[in-house]
């Protein structure tokens, strides 16, 4: 399936140097993005007045990847994860020295802002999937930082867990089976997402020693599936980490940073697009453009003439897009 | 119903008392003189909870800080741990068993066991509801008065010597409430195979510790053990997550114990609330007051009012003296040479009634 | 000394049966009829734990539920509450004070307290010993018997009115037990003063909800309060870090609940163990076969059993019937009118021997 | 005090372009540093043989700053820390939504390699505290990338915490004081650092609920001395984060990243150190460079003209500095 991708502001297709844009989600999109997302993934449109956004990246080929943006997380329904910590058993008179891995649950990235259900088209090559994992990033992060006063101070992004090939997550196998006999897709499939701060309910809510697990769900926590490193390299390389938390039902890690120290977030700039006059050879770069409003972000050939201006070819300008704009640098 | 009681006639002893054992054991503090008895019981495989090695060293030291507990006056400071043995008077005085008092459980430190706890959460979306067991490490027991290594010569496990053995620790304990707590408790041994597996251990202890289960009985028998106790978990333990077959052994008794563990089930001790720390075996506990032994419990100025008293049913009598406290169980009508083996020394006697069985009624 | 308990000469009366208040007081369940009565009781500042709203339409739903509670045959569930009235014979049977049961604390839920709990911890090398007193959030004491509402006119509150109000209850428990647990509890309340300020609540609840004492009292009464105590902390609240003035409060007694206390801790119920989560006020606990009322409690055939043996003292006596329970307190020897009185219509009868003041010895 | 600034391999005095070196702190610096240094420091020099190092920021006006390096912490002696977590205690029946902070103790950070007591002249203007701090981190994330082999994973800086003009700490008033009634001083003073080790034996061991403790204390938490900010700027532009990890005596925070993700550490190369051979304008910037054995690192101005090379001008050349070298831009 492949798009068109006109200009926001502007009328008509626009030139060959426009590789892609973000934009928000819409109801003929679904049928092209469903296979991609995890089973826990929501798949319901955003309403139109909730702060909820789902966006998604689109190239001349098509969608490929897409994320959907929860402001400020915990509120309407609590969120849980486990904190992963350590307590040492040491006994020097017993030669004795033993680091204990802990999980406990808690709420703790209540109010931060969330970045979920990231997916991608898997039909694509590594690298095309991890570039298209950075443009959709950087894209989103282009708009957090625009929105910034809505958000919260911390930005996170769960990732998947380890599943066995018949879908069942060990972890969830050696941990929270013995606390919800229940099948979690059935309670998925009955409660959406929220099923996950329901069973909270009833999971441990004391420090539990993770050397009490099977084996299989140790080696599963904060881990994620194979198909799914692209993503850890592109989440670190904007400024995310894995920061000791993991879901309740997967065990995959919780990457997280604080907004305002995000790379990304910190360069971007409103700046005035102007029509590049270029004299001789014009090096440009691909920047990434937002209006004031909307959602969508363009990228596209431009070069950054002062900290206030963005040139932007003729063909660009002419289309409209000039004056005032959110810009970030495609480039770490 | 009616609260008098006529005397009863001079009939023949009931049944209970006609098994001609009457008189014929002795409870007594232990001499340094039986230790090589002691030994040799060590080293015979005897029924109960052995605490007792044959180690000739470890028995003269524990021989010793018995005659220093029951020797100590005044100056009781709950490090006294008694030690007493059983005469079968049929075979010339022969030792066959041996019991002890350890005045205040870990004496000087914090006593630790696990204490079973459920807390029920629910999830009304779902609708589920789960009571979750959990193990909590707690130092509950800390200073109540422990009954420590029951040991008895299985050829004398079927009559009132076991009886003896166990419950004239509990007289000696009522005599001299000012040497004991209140509060007693007794550990029993849980389950664990003779090559050393023990499913409660391999689950818990193990984890913290590279040491498989005899390696951790040994050390847990020493001044270690509260340090053992420390290494292990400080928050709670999710039974649920324990493999099946240690969730299941969770309070079990090893059958080697059953003999001492009735007893003291029959006494009132409560066998659900504390788990052993190592082997997950029952810890049972109680009040003193309200042990069966205790409450029943009947004390008489001198033998001469005893035994007119004690006219029929069997009964467990004690003399009220430390050093030469000695008790034996007796048939109604008292005979003299019951009393003058109890060498009341003109003193106070005390009696409680004695059931048939381990688990049956009072006779 | 000797078990022979010969037959009481008929001499006069003992002087704590003098008294005058044999057969002067009858409890019985409540009917609808006393509704206009117990609505003035509510009203009056009457002395013990109120749980009696001066509202007509609270107090029927109350009658009500008391009704179908001791109307209720083999389909008892553990949600009945029963309620009890005291009725002064002298003034023409009117009604003086009000108590209560409620079958199964928590029924359908969890009954939350707080339980004392303390940890010991070392450091060694500091020369440190801590001994750390925390609560824990528990429900324990789900599906125990719980002893309610006791409420009396101050008139009465010197001589054995209050005794039967509240021991009286145990008599109906004892004579049914398939009604009801065998651990009874009850909630006293905690310090609190007219103006509402709780210290207890204001250390602990109120940094939970942004409420005053008195709203969280409240919502504490209705079917919030399970809610309420899981928005508490689950993990154990650290008394150190508590304000002095709540550490002080911690198990103290409002000085209204004196009196239902008092004769409570007399029955050997415990009040160290469980608080009351919202503040902080003793919650009594204890197993019902041990408490005294209980454990000396007689059963007798008829009136004529019971009037050949209840020859001296003064007893506190019951018949056995549900609907028409009848408790009294009388002396022995007992009169026939005594007997009438708790009609027990040729049934069996209980009584239990009444101490002569809340703290004191049996009569 | 003034000291002189010989180049580790060569001999003599260096020409002017030198700006400062870091090297180990030896005996005669300690009345240099002593006043600088919080007094929960360590001030004694590592044992020769240890693992342990200490280092100091020399400028030719003198030292200006230390830093101690411990490789792989928590084990000789135990280290604990508070984790700051979250539980939100909601009923939306009530209208009850509380987020409330917890405080758990724990060991998370054993086996981190640690930047410890950071202390610095206080008499420098704040832009010069910020560029001695700079100067001293990069300096040691150098040898920290050298000696990567040798280090845990995580790194962490913990940074002191609040205290009033007594020099009291509100945090421990109002926690630890009523687990330890003795004087924190008293114990530092008889035990050295070590006295965490013993008094955290004795903090509680379950979650300690923030909102339980007085004003001043809560307000404490992970807050730092206005003395201590040019410090905050300083770790934060290096990448180092607050990781809701505070220190149980005086509720500071701890900060933390993974080594291998710095970018200081991913900046490190080995280059081959060659004389500059300016054609024309020669664009130097400032390098740090230090030899594969010993603790000196040198600044020097220098131009890496290749991923390979590092040219430098030709008085460091002559000195001796050439050949291979660990290499890193002091700019970030």
């Amino acid at each position: 399936m492949s798009t068109s991708l006109p200009v926001a502001a502007g009328a008509g297709r626009v030139g060959p140097e426009v590789a892609w844009r973000l934009r928000p989600v819409s109801d003929h999109d679904l049928p092209r993005l469903a296979p991609w997302l995890p089973p826990t993934a929501d798949r319901r449109l955003p309403e139109p007045q909730a702060a909820e956004r789902w966006w998604l990246l689109e190239t001349p080929e098509g969608p490929q990847a897409c994320v959907r943006l929860r402001p400020a997380i915990g509120r309407d329904r609590l969120r849980h994860w486990y904190h992963v910590g350590c307590v040492v058993h040491a006994a020097p008179s017993l030669g004795l020295f033993h680091p204990q891995n802990t999980l406990l649950l808690g709420n703790d990235h209540t109010g931060a802002a969330e970045l979920a259900d990231l997916a991608w088209d898997p039909d694509l090559d590594l690298p095309e999937q991890a570039a298209a994992l950075q443009h959709l990033l950087r894209a989103a992060l282009l708009l957090l930082a625009r929105d910034r006063a809505q958000l919260g101070a911390q930005l996170i992004v769960e990732l998947p867990g380890l599943r066995d090939e018949a879908g069942r997550s060990p972890f969830w196998e050696g941990l929270g089976r013995h606390f919800y006999p229940g099948e979690p897709q059935e309670a998925l499939h009955r409660f959406g997402p929220a099923w996950r701060s329901h069973v909270a309910a009833l999971l441990p809510r004391q420090l539990v020693y993770v050397s009490f697990l099977p084996e299989a769900a140790q080696a599963a926590i904060a881990q994620v599936p194979p198909a799914c490193h692209p993503l850890l390299g592109v989440l670190a390389a904007e400024g995310l980490r894995y920061g000791h938390h993991i879901t309740i039902d997967e065990g995959g890690p919780v990457f997280e940073a604080r907004l305002d120290t995000l790379p990304a977030v910190l360069q971007v700039r409103r700046r005035n697009l102007v029509e590049a006059r270029p004299r001789g050879e014009w090096a440009s770069t691909t920047w990434l453009v937002a209006a004031d409003e909307g959602d969508e972000v363009l990228a596209l050939p431009a070069r950054g003439t002062s900290p206030q201006t963005l040139a932007v070819p003729a063909d660009w300008a002419a289309a409209g897009l000039s004056g005032p704009r959110w810009t970030l640098p495609l480039a770490v | 119903m009616s609260r008098i009681v006529k005397s009863p006639p001079a009939e023949p002893a009931p049944p209970a008392a006609a098994q001609g054992d009457a008189g014929r054991y002795l409870l007594r503090p232990a001499a340094l003189a039986d230790l090589p008895a002691l030994e040799l019981l060590a080293e015979a495989s005897a029924i109960g909870i052995s605490s007792l090695v044959p180690d000739r060293a470890l028995l003269r030291d524990k021989l010793e800080r018995s005659l220093k507990s029951f020797a100590a006056d005044d100056d009781v400071s709950g490090e006294e741990h008694y030690l007493f043995v059983l005469e079968d008077r049929a075979q010339g005085g022969a030792l066959v068993g041996t019991s002890g008092i350890a005045a205040s459980a870990g004496f000087h430190d914090r006593f630790y066991s696990y204490r079973n706890e459920y807390v029920v959460q629910v999830s009304p979306e779902l609708e589920a509801r789960n009571r979750i067991h959990t193990l909590h490490l707690c130092h509950d027991l800390t200073g109540v008065t422990l009954l420590t290594g029951f040991h008895i010569d299985p050829a004398h496990a079927a009559g009132v010597a076991p009886q003896l053995l166990s419950r004239g620790r509990l007289l000696f304990i009522a005599q001299f409430p000012e040497r004991f707590a209140d509060r007693i408790a007794s550990e029993h041994p849980g389950l664990a195979d003779d090559s050393g597996r023990c499913p409660f251990w391999d689950a818990v202890g193990r984890r913290f510790f590279d040491m498989d289960y005899p390696a951790a009985e040994q050390l847990a028998s020493g001044p270690q053990r509260t340090l053992i106790a420390e290494l292990l978990p400080q928050s709670p333990i999710y039974v649920p997550l324990l493999p099946e077959e240690a969730q299941w052994s969770l309070g079990q008794l090893h059958p080697v114990a059953e003999l001492p563990f009735q007893i003291l089930l029959d006494e009132g001790l409560d066998a659900d609330t504390y788990l052993n720390l190592f082997d997950g075996g029952p810890t049972m506990e109680g009040r003193l007051p309200l042990l069966r032994s205790v409450a029943a419990r009947r004390v008489f100025a001198d033998a001469r009012d005893a035994g007119r008293s004690l006219r029929q049913g069997r009964w467990l009598v004690a003399n009220a003296r430390v050093q030469d406290f000695r008790a034996s169980v007796c048939s109604g009508p008292l005979r003299e040479e019951d009393l003058a083996l109890l060498a009341t020394d003109g003193g106070p006697l005390a009696a409680a009634p004695l059931p048939v069985g381990p688990g049956g009624d009072t006779a």
